[in-house]
Protein backbone atom coordinates (compact mmCIF):
# COMPACT_ATOMS: atom_id res chain seq x y z
CA UNK A 1 0.00 0.00 0.00
CA UNK A 2 1.56 3.14 -1.34
CA UNK A 3 1.06 6.13 1.21
CA UNK A 4 -1.95 7.79 -1.27
CA UNK A 5 -2.66 5.39 -3.70
CA UNK A 6 -3.87 1.62 -2.88
CA UNK A 7 -6.05 -1.18 -3.88
CA UNK A 8 -7.72 -2.34 -1.07
CA UNK A 9 -9.86 -5.96 -0.03
CA UNK A 10 -11.58 -3.68 2.60
CA UNK A 11 -14.57 -1.24 2.36
CA UNK A 12 -13.83 2.16 1.13
CA UNK A 13 -13.92 4.55 3.45
CA UNK A 14 -14.73 8.42 1.64
CA UNK A 15 -13.64 10.59 4.46
CA UNK A 16 -9.88 8.93 5.00
CA UNK A 17 -9.36 9.28 1.18
CA UNK A 18 -10.40 13.59 1.59
CA UNK A 19 -8.52 13.43 4.50
CA UNK A 20 -5.46 12.96 2.88
CA UNK A 21 -5.75 15.34 0.17
CA UNK A 22 -7.24 18.11 3.11
CA UNK A 23 -4.63 21.21 3.32
CA UNK A 24 -4.29 24.68 4.08
CA UNK A 25 -3.55 25.65 0.61
CA UNK A 26 -5.98 24.10 -0.92
CA UNK A 27 -9.68 25.53 -1.41
CA UNK A 28 -11.77 22.53 -3.20
CA UNK A 29 -11.89 19.02 -3.13
CA UNK A 30 -13.22 17.21 -6.12
CA UNK A 31 -14.35 13.80 -4.58
CA UNK A 32 -14.87 11.03 -7.45
CA UNK A 33 -16.91 7.56 -5.80
CA UNK A 34 -17.81 5.14 -8.10
CA UNK A 35 -20.65 2.96 -6.84
CA UNK A 36 -22.08 -0.68 -8.30
CA UNK A 37 -24.71 0.29 -10.39
CA UNK A 38 -27.92 -2.36 -10.47
CA UNK A 39 -28.91 -1.91 -13.67
CA UNK A 40 -26.71 -2.26 -16.96
CA UNK A 41 -28.87 -1.92 -20.15
CA UNK A 42 -31.42 -3.45 -18.35
CA UNK A 43 -29.49 -5.81 -17.84
CA UNK A 44 -29.39 -6.69 -13.99
CA UNK A 45 -26.30 -6.89 -12.06
CA UNK A 46 -26.34 -9.55 -8.84
CA UNK A 47 -22.85 -8.56 -7.63
CA UNK A 48 -19.29 -7.51 -9.05
CA UNK A 49 -16.07 -9.32 -8.49
CA UNK A 50 -12.88 -6.88 -8.85
CA UNK A 51 -9.30 -8.65 -9.47
CA UNK A 52 -6.07 -6.79 -9.95
CA UNK A 53 -2.60 -7.11 -9.98
CA UNK A 54 -1.93 -5.26 -6.81
CA UNK A 55 1.77 -4.19 -6.84
CA UNK A 56 1.40 -2.70 -10.29
CA UNK A 57 -2.02 -1.09 -10.18
CA UNK A 58 -0.89 0.82 -7.29
CA UNK A 59 2.26 2.05 -8.51
CA UNK A 60 0.44 2.93 -11.90
CA UNK A 61 -2.14 5.01 -9.48
CA UNK A 62 0.68 6.80 -7.71
CA UNK A 63 1.91 7.28 -11.66
CA UNK A 64 -1.33 8.87 -12.78
CA UNK A 65 -0.70 11.25 -9.58
CA UNK A 66 2.09 12.01 -11.07
CA UNK A 67 0.45 13.03 -14.31
CA UNK A 68 -2.09 15.32 -12.70
CA UNK A 69 1.12 16.97 -10.59
CA UNK A 70 2.50 17.41 -14.14
CA UNK A 71 -0.62 18.91 -15.71
CA UNK A 72 -1.93 20.78 -11.93
CA UNK A 73 1.11 21.80 -10.26
CA UNK A 74 -1.19 22.65 -7.25
CA UNK A 75 -2.83 19.67 -7.25
CA UNK A 76 -3.26 17.07 -4.00
CA UNK A 77 -4.11 13.01 -5.30
CA UNK A 78 -5.15 10.32 -3.40
CA UNK A 79 -6.89 7.53 -5.14
CA UNK A 80 -7.87 4.03 -3.30
CA UNK A 81 -9.88 0.98 -5.21
CA UNK A 82 -11.08 -1.86 -4.14
CA UNK A 83 -11.20 -5.61 -4.66
CA UNK A 84 -12.60 -8.45 -4.55
CA UNK A 85 -16.71 -9.16 -4.14
CA UNK A 86 -18.79 -5.93 -4.39
CA UNK A 87 -22.52 -5.55 -3.78
CA UNK A 88 -25.15 -2.85 -5.69
CA UNK A 89 -24.46 0.73 -4.23
CA UNK A 90 -20.83 -1.14 -2.58
CA UNK A 91 -18.07 1.88 -3.35
CA UNK A 92 -15.47 0.08 -5.58
CA UNK A 93 -13.63 3.44 -6.10
CA UNK A 94 -12.35 6.96 -4.07
CA UNK A 95 -10.56 9.22 -6.01
CA UNK A 96 -9.92 12.64 -4.04
CA UNK A 97 -8.38 15.75 -5.34
CA UNK A 98 -7.50 19.05 -4.20
CA UNK A 99 -6.85 21.96 -5.56
CA UNK A 100 -6.41 25.95 -4.88
CA UNK A 101 -9.40 26.83 -7.05
CA UNK A 102 -12.47 24.63 -7.81
CA UNK A 103 -12.09 24.38 -11.61
CA UNK A 104 -8.62 22.43 -11.66
CA UNK A 105 -10.43 20.26 -8.70
CA UNK A 106 -12.89 18.72 -10.97
CA UNK A 107 -10.90 18.49 -14.40
CA UNK A 108 -7.99 16.17 -12.40
CA UNK A 109 -10.81 14.40 -10.65
CA UNK A 110 -12.08 13.43 -13.62
CA UNK A 111 -8.40 12.84 -15.81
CA UNK A 112 -7.52 10.59 -13.01
CA UNK A 113 -11.06 8.26 -13.44
CA UNK A 114 -10.47 8.33 -17.06
CA UNK A 115 -7.05 7.15 -16.85
CA UNK A 116 -7.90 4.61 -14.14
CA UNK A 117 -10.11 2.87 -17.17
CA UNK A 118 -7.41 3.29 -19.43
CA UNK A 119 -3.88 1.80 -17.88
CA UNK A 120 -4.69 0.70 -14.17
CA UNK A 121 -4.48 -3.15 -14.25
CA UNK A 122 -7.68 -4.04 -12.60
CA UNK A 123 -10.72 -6.16 -13.75
CA UNK A 124 -14.51 -6.67 -12.99
CA UNK A 125 -16.16 -9.33 -13.57
CA UNK A 126 -20.12 -9.21 -13.47
CA UNK A 127 -22.45 -11.69 -12.06
CA UNK A 128 -26.01 -11.63 -13.54
CA UNK A 129 -28.52 -13.62 -12.79
CA UNK A 130 -28.15 -16.02 -16.29
CA UNK A 131 -24.34 -16.03 -16.16
CA UNK A 132 -21.04 -13.88 -15.48
CA UNK A 133 -18.06 -12.37 -17.69
CA UNK A 134 -14.68 -10.35 -17.29
CA UNK A 135 -15.59 -6.84 -18.40
CA UNK A 136 -12.84 -5.07 -20.03
CA UNK A 137 -12.48 -2.11 -22.92
CA UNK A 138 -14.50 0.29 -21.14
CA UNK A 139 -13.35 2.90 -22.87
CA UNK A 140 -14.39 1.43 -26.10
CA UNK A 141 -17.97 0.59 -24.30
CA UNK A 142 -18.28 -3.04 -25.34
CA UNK A 143 -17.32 -6.51 -23.75
CA UNK A 144 -14.44 -8.45 -23.58
CA UNK A 145 -13.48 -11.32 -25.01
CA UNK A 146 -16.86 -12.17 -26.94
CA UNK A 147 -17.08 -13.08 -30.34
CA UNK A 148 -19.53 -9.93 -30.65
CA UNK A 149 -19.10 -7.75 -28.11
CA UNK A 150 -21.49 -6.51 -26.26
CA UNK A 151 -22.39 -2.78 -25.18
CA UNK A 152 -21.38 -2.20 -21.89
CA UNK A 153 -22.24 0.87 -19.89
CA UNK A 154 -19.37 3.12 -18.82
CA UNK A 155 -19.76 3.70 -14.78
CA UNK B 1 12.83 -19.35 -15.36
CA UNK B 2 10.62 -16.72 -15.35
CA UNK B 3 6.89 -16.15 -13.52
CA UNK B 4 4.26 -15.94 -16.03
CA UNK B 5 1.16 -13.96 -14.68
CA UNK B 6 -2.29 -14.13 -15.55
CA UNK B 7 -5.47 -12.29 -15.41
CA UNK B 8 -9.22 -12.41 -15.04
CA UNK B 9 -10.08 -13.87 -18.47
CA UNK B 10 -6.59 -15.77 -18.97
CA UNK B 11 -6.59 -16.54 -15.88
CA UNK B 12 -9.63 -18.35 -16.17
CA UNK B 13 -9.02 -19.85 -19.38
CA UNK B 14 -5.61 -21.01 -18.29
CA UNK B 15 -7.58 -22.21 -15.12
CA UNK B 16 -4.04 -21.21 -12.91
CA UNK B 17 -3.02 -17.38 -11.76
CA UNK B 18 0.71 -18.42 -12.64
CA UNK B 19 3.17 -19.92 -15.24
CA UNK B 20 6.70 -21.20 -14.92
CA UNK B 21 8.39 -20.71 -17.69
CA UNK B 22 11.94 -19.77 -19.19
CA UNK B 23 11.54 -17.01 -21.89
CA UNK B 24 15.16 -16.05 -21.09
CA UNK B 25 16.18 -14.39 -24.20
CA UNK B 26 12.61 -14.26 -25.62
CA UNK B 27 11.00 -11.30 -26.97
CA UNK B 28 7.65 -10.65 -25.50
CA UNK B 29 6.43 -11.29 -29.13
CA UNK B 30 7.62 -14.81 -29.03
CA UNK B 31 6.27 -15.17 -25.26
CA UNK B 32 2.60 -14.72 -26.40
CA UNK B 33 3.17 -16.35 -29.61
CA UNK B 34 4.07 -19.52 -26.65
CA UNK B 35 1.47 -19.26 -24.35
CA UNK B 36 -1.44 -18.54 -27.40
CA UNK B 37 -0.46 -22.25 -28.48
CA UNK B 38 0.09 -23.72 -25.39
CA UNK B 39 -2.93 -22.41 -23.39
CA UNK B 40 -5.60 -21.47 -26.66
CA UNK B 41 -5.98 -17.95 -25.52
CA UNK B 42 -6.63 -15.96 -28.72
CA UNK B 43 -7.13 -12.87 -25.92
CA UNK B 44 -3.44 -12.73 -25.70
CA UNK B 45 -3.34 -10.57 -29.01
CA UNK B 46 -5.88 -8.05 -27.49
CA UNK B 47 -3.43 -8.32 -24.17
CA UNK B 48 -1.20 -5.85 -22.91
CA UNK B 49 2.19 -7.00 -21.55
CA UNK B 50 4.02 -5.88 -18.25
CA UNK B 51 7.66 -6.97 -17.19
CA UNK B 52 8.37 -6.03 -13.79
CA UNK B 53 5.06 -4.73 -13.59
CA UNK B 54 5.93 -2.26 -16.20
CA UNK B 55 4.60 -2.16 -19.41
CA UNK B 56 6.93 -3.17 -21.90
CA UNK B 57 6.69 -3.55 -25.47
CA UNK B 58 6.31 -6.55 -28.37
CA UNK B 59 10.18 -6.44 -28.19
CA UNK B 60 11.28 -6.14 -25.52
CA UNK B 61 14.09 -9.32 -24.89
CA UNK B 62 13.13 -11.01 -21.58
CA UNK B 63 15.84 -11.73 -19.28
CA UNK B 64 16.31 -14.38 -16.47
CA UNK B 65 13.80 -13.54 -13.29
CA UNK B 66 11.68 -11.03 -15.35
CA UNK B 67 8.03 -11.80 -14.49
CA UNK B 68 5.72 -10.89 -16.73
CA UNK B 69 2.12 -10.33 -16.70
CA UNK B 70 -0.62 -10.00 -19.08
CA UNK B 71 -3.27 -7.39 -18.50
CA UNK B 72 -6.43 -8.03 -20.41
CA UNK B 73 -8.15 -4.87 -21.73
CA UNK B 74 -8.40 -3.34 -18.30
CA UNK B 75 -11.95 -2.42 -16.75
CA UNK B 76 -11.42 -0.25 -12.77
CA UNK B 77 -13.33 2.38 -11.66
CA UNK C 1 -33.96 21.87 7.87
CA UNK C 2 -34.69 20.40 4.19
CA UNK C 3 -34.28 16.37 3.67
CA UNK C 4 -31.48 16.75 1.47
CA UNK C 5 -30.57 20.97 1.08
CA UNK C 6 -29.56 22.49 4.50
CA UNK C 7 -27.59 25.20 6.59
CA UNK C 8 -26.11 23.74 9.06
CA UNK C 9 -23.69 25.38 12.81
CA UNK C 10 -22.14 22.11 12.81
CA UNK C 11 -19.62 20.79 11.41
CA UNK C 12 -20.71 19.16 8.13
CA UNK C 13 -20.12 15.03 7.55
CA UNK C 14 -19.37 14.21 3.92
CA UNK C 15 -20.48 10.47 4.33
CA UNK C 16 -23.61 11.91 5.05
CA UNK C 17 -24.52 13.88 2.18
CA UNK C 18 -22.88 11.02 0.36
CA UNK C 19 -25.32 8.78 2.10
CA UNK C 20 -28.61 10.88 0.72
CA UNK C 21 -27.30 10.27 -2.97
CA UNK C 22 -26.50 6.68 -2.73
CA UNK C 23 -28.81 4.48 -5.07
CA UNK C 24 -28.93 1.39 -6.54
CA UNK C 25 -29.17 3.03 -10.19
CA UNK C 26 -26.48 5.63 -9.35
CA UNK C 27 -22.79 3.77 -11.10
CA UNK C 28 -21.10 7.58 -10.13
CA UNK C 29 -21.16 10.05 -7.02
CA UNK C 30 -18.90 13.39 -7.59
CA UNK C 31 -18.83 15.12 -4.66
CA UNK C 32 -17.27 18.50 -4.09
CA UNK C 33 -16.25 20.07 -1.23
CA UNK C 34 -15.08 23.42 -0.21
CA UNK C 35 -12.40 24.45 2.39
CA UNK C 36 -11.44 27.50 4.22
CA UNK C 37 -8.14 28.27 2.42
CA UNK C 38 -5.28 30.31 3.75
CA UNK C 39 -3.71 32.53 1.07
CA UNK C 40 -5.84 34.20 -1.32
CA UNK C 41 -3.41 36.36 -3.54
CA UNK C 42 -0.86 36.12 -0.97
CA UNK C 43 -3.15 37.55 1.95
CA UNK C 44 -3.54 35.27 4.47
CA UNK C 45 -7.01 34.57 6.18
CA UNK C 46 -6.83 33.63 9.60
CA UNK C 47 -10.93 32.48 9.48
CA UNK C 48 -14.02 33.11 7.91
CA UNK C 49 -17.28 33.63 8.96
CA UNK C 50 -20.62 32.75 7.31
CA UNK C 51 -23.46 34.63 7.38
CA UNK C 52 -27.35 33.14 5.91
CA UNK C 53 -30.58 34.05 5.30
CA UNK C 54 -31.12 30.44 6.35
CA UNK C 55 -34.74 29.85 5.36
CA UNK C 56 -34.35 31.40 1.69
CA UNK C 57 -31.08 30.00 1.06
CA UNK C 58 -32.58 26.06 1.63
CA UNK C 59 -34.89 27.19 -0.66
CA UNK C 60 -32.30 28.15 -3.21
CA UNK C 61 -30.59 25.24 -2.36
CA UNK C 62 -33.50 22.82 -3.17
CA UNK C 63 -34.13 24.94 -6.43
CA UNK C 64 -30.73 23.89 -7.49
CA UNK C 65 -31.46 20.15 -7.16
CA UNK C 66 -34.66 20.87 -9.23
CA UNK C 67 -32.82 22.79 -12.16
CA UNK C 68 -30.43 20.03 -11.96
CA UNK C 69 -33.11 17.43 -12.52
CA UNK C 70 -34.25 18.98 -15.10
CA UNK C 71 -31.22 19.32 -16.84
CA UNK C 72 -30.21 15.62 -15.98
CA UNK C 73 -33.18 13.58 -15.11
CA UNK C 74 -31.69 10.72 -13.60
CA UNK C 75 -29.62 13.05 -11.28
CA UNK C 76 -30.02 13.05 -7.30
CA UNK C 77 -28.36 15.68 -5.35
CA UNK C 78 -27.99 16.82 -1.76
CA UNK C 79 -26.05 19.62 -0.62
CA UNK C 80 -25.69 21.15 2.85
CA UNK C 81 -23.32 24.56 3.36
CA UNK C 82 -22.16 25.83 6.50
CA UNK C 83 -22.51 28.61 9.08
CA UNK C 84 -20.72 30.88 11.65
CA UNK C 85 -17.15 30.56 12.33
CA UNK C 86 -14.80 28.25 10.34
CA UNK C 87 -11.31 27.88 10.47
CA UNK C 88 -8.63 26.84 7.89
CA UNK C 89 -9.29 23.58 6.16
CA UNK C 90 -12.95 23.91 7.43
CA UNK C 91 -15.42 22.32 5.10
CA UNK C 92 -17.87 25.06 4.03
CA UNK C 93 -19.79 23.56 1.70
CA UNK C 94 -20.77 19.86 0.35
CA UNK C 95 -21.88 18.95 -2.85
CA UNK C 96 -22.99 15.45 -3.85
CA UNK C 97 -24.54 14.25 -7.05
CA UNK C 98 -25.18 10.58 -8.21
CA UNK C 99 -25.97 9.45 -11.62
CA UNK C 100 -25.91 6.68 -13.64
CA UNK C 101 -22.55 6.96 -15.14
CA UNK C 102 -20.16 9.55 -14.54
CA UNK C 103 -20.00 12.38 -16.88
CA UNK C 104 -23.19 13.99 -15.59
CA UNK C 105 -21.79 13.65 -11.78
CA UNK C 106 -19.08 16.02 -12.87
CA UNK C 107 -21.06 18.45 -15.10
CA UNK C 108 -23.89 18.79 -12.47
CA UNK C 109 -21.75 18.94 -9.49
CA UNK C 110 -19.82 21.75 -11.24
CA UNK C 111 -23.28 22.70 -12.14
CA UNK C 112 -24.33 23.11 -8.63
CA UNK C 113 -21.12 25.42 -7.23
CA UNK C 114 -21.40 27.99 -10.03
CA UNK C 115 -25.20 28.50 -8.82
CA UNK C 116 -24.81 28.02 -5.28
CA UNK C 117 -22.05 31.62 -6.33
CA UNK C 118 -25.19 33.06 -7.70
CA UNK C 119 -27.71 32.83 -5.94
CA UNK C 120 -27.76 30.87 -2.42
CA UNK C 121 -28.38 33.87 0.34
CA UNK C 122 -25.11 33.08 2.14
CA UNK C 123 -22.24 35.43 2.58
CA UNK C 124 -18.83 35.02 3.72
CA UNK C 125 -16.68 37.46 5.96
CA UNK C 126 -12.85 36.98 5.28
CA UNK C 127 -11.00 37.94 9.28
CA UNK C 128 -7.24 38.75 8.15
CA UNK C 129 -4.48 40.25 10.38
CA UNK C 130 -4.90 43.48 9.75
CA UNK C 131 -8.81 43.64 8.81
CA UNK C 132 -11.64 41.51 7.92
CA UNK C 133 -14.75 41.89 4.82
CA UNK C 134 -17.60 40.62 3.77
CA UNK C 135 -17.23 39.35 0.56
CA UNK C 136 -19.50 39.66 -2.04
CA UNK C 137 -19.99 39.42 -6.23
CA UNK C 138 -17.35 36.16 -6.57
CA UNK C 139 -18.31 35.54 -9.98
CA UNK C 140 -16.99 38.64 -10.91
CA UNK C 141 -13.92 37.90 -8.76
CA UNK C 142 -13.96 40.97 -6.79
CA UNK C 143 -14.81 41.85 -2.92
CA UNK C 144 -17.28 43.54 -2.27
CA UNK C 145 -18.42 46.64 -1.92
CA UNK C 146 -15.35 48.99 -1.69
CA UNK C 147 -14.84 51.37 -3.59
CA UNK C 148 -12.10 50.29 -5.67
CA UNK C 149 -12.71 46.44 -6.09
CA UNK C 150 -9.86 44.14 -4.65
CA UNK C 151 -8.95 40.79 -6.78
CA UNK C 152 -10.47 37.81 -4.84
CA UNK C 153 -10.23 34.42 -5.87
CA UNK C 154 -12.79 32.44 -6.88
CA UNK C 155 -12.90 29.46 -4.23
CA UNK D 1 -46.14 46.35 8.96
CA UNK D 2 -43.38 45.20 7.41
CA UNK D 3 -40.10 43.23 8.58
CA UNK D 4 -37.06 44.30 6.62
CA UNK D 5 -34.02 41.70 6.96
CA UNK D 6 -30.41 42.97 6.22
CA UNK D 7 -27.50 40.67 5.99
CA UNK D 8 -24.01 40.88 5.73
CA UNK D 9 -22.27 44.38 5.27
CA UNK D 10 -25.48 45.72 5.12
CA UNK D 11 -26.01 44.38 8.74
CA UNK D 12 -23.19 45.93 9.74
CA UNK D 13 -23.90 49.62 8.25
CA UNK D 14 -27.32 49.32 10.05
CA UNK D 15 -26.34 48.05 13.10
CA UNK D 16 -29.43 45.77 13.00
CA UNK D 17 -30.42 42.57 11.26
CA UNK D 18 -33.72 43.75 11.44
CA UNK D 19 -35.92 46.67 10.56
CA UNK D 20 -39.86 47.17 11.49
CA UNK D 21 -40.97 49.75 8.35
CA UNK D 22 -44.56 50.10 6.75
CA UNK D 23 -43.80 49.62 3.43
CA UNK D 24 -47.11 48.44 2.23
CA UNK D 25 -48.31 50.04 -1.14
CA UNK D 26 -44.82 50.80 -2.02
CA UNK D 27 -42.58 49.35 -4.77
CA UNK D 28 -39.23 47.69 -3.88
CA UNK D 29 -37.65 50.52 -5.69
CA UNK D 30 -39.60 52.63 -3.32
CA UNK D 31 -38.42 51.09 -0.15
CA UNK D 32 -34.95 50.68 -2.02
CA UNK D 33 -34.87 54.74 -1.94
CA UNK D 34 -36.40 54.39 1.34
CA UNK D 35 -33.66 52.27 3.15
CA UNK D 36 -30.86 54.01 1.42
CA UNK D 37 -31.74 57.70 2.81
CA UNK D 38 -32.47 56.51 6.05
CA UNK D 39 -29.35 54.46 7.14
CA UNK D 40 -26.60 55.48 3.83
CA UNK D 41 -26.57 52.59 2.36
CA UNK D 42 -25.37 52.67 -1.12
CA UNK D 43 -24.96 49.21 -1.16
CA UNK D 44 -28.54 48.84 -1.18
CA UNK D 45 -27.96 49.88 -4.84
CA UNK D 46 -26.04 46.65 -5.53
CA UNK D 47 -28.25 44.68 -3.84
CA UNK D 48 -30.87 41.79 -5.30
CA UNK D 49 -34.75 42.14 -2.95
CA UNK D 50 -36.50 39.16 -1.92
CA UNK D 51 -39.48 39.13 -0.89
CA UNK D 52 -41.08 36.16 1.56
CA UNK D 53 -38.19 34.37 0.47
CA UNK D 54 -37.99 34.44 -2.88
CA UNK D 55 -36.27 36.97 -5.52
CA UNK D 56 -38.67 40.25 -6.65
CA UNK D 57 -38.09 42.99 -9.34
CA UNK D 58 -37.94 46.40 -8.41
CA UNK D 59 -41.67 46.86 -9.68
CA UNK D 60 -43.54 44.62 -7.17
CA UNK D 61 -45.49 46.18 -5.29
CA UNK D 62 -45.37 45.47 -1.48
CA UNK D 63 -48.34 43.59 0.65
CA UNK D 64 -49.24 44.03 4.48
CA UNK D 65 -47.06 41.22 6.09
CA UNK D 66 -44.40 40.84 3.69
CA UNK D 67 -41.13 40.59 4.79
CA UNK D 68 -38.43 42.06 2.47
CA UNK D 69 -34.96 41.19 2.45
CA UNK D 70 -31.81 42.84 1.27
CA UNK D 71 -29.20 40.50 -0.09
CA UNK D 72 -26.31 42.02 -0.74
CA UNK D 73 -23.97 39.65 -3.99
CA UNK D 74 -23.70 36.74 -2.56
CA UNK D 75 -20.04 34.50 -1.33
CA UNK D 76 -21.21 30.90 -0.47
CA UNK D 77 -19.47 27.92 -1.54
Amino acid sequence: MNDKFWISEQPLNIQEVVDLVTRREAGAINTFIGTVREFTKGKRTLYLEYQSYVPMAEKKLAQIGEEINEKWPDAETAIAHRIGRLDITDIAVVIAVSTPHRADSYDASRYAIERIKEIVPIWKKEHWENGEEWIGDQKEQKAYPTGHPEEEDLT
Amino acid sequence: MNKILLFARLQEKAGQAEVELDAVNKSIAEVKALLKENYQMEEIDTSMVAVNEEYANSDVVVKEGDTIAFIPPVSGG
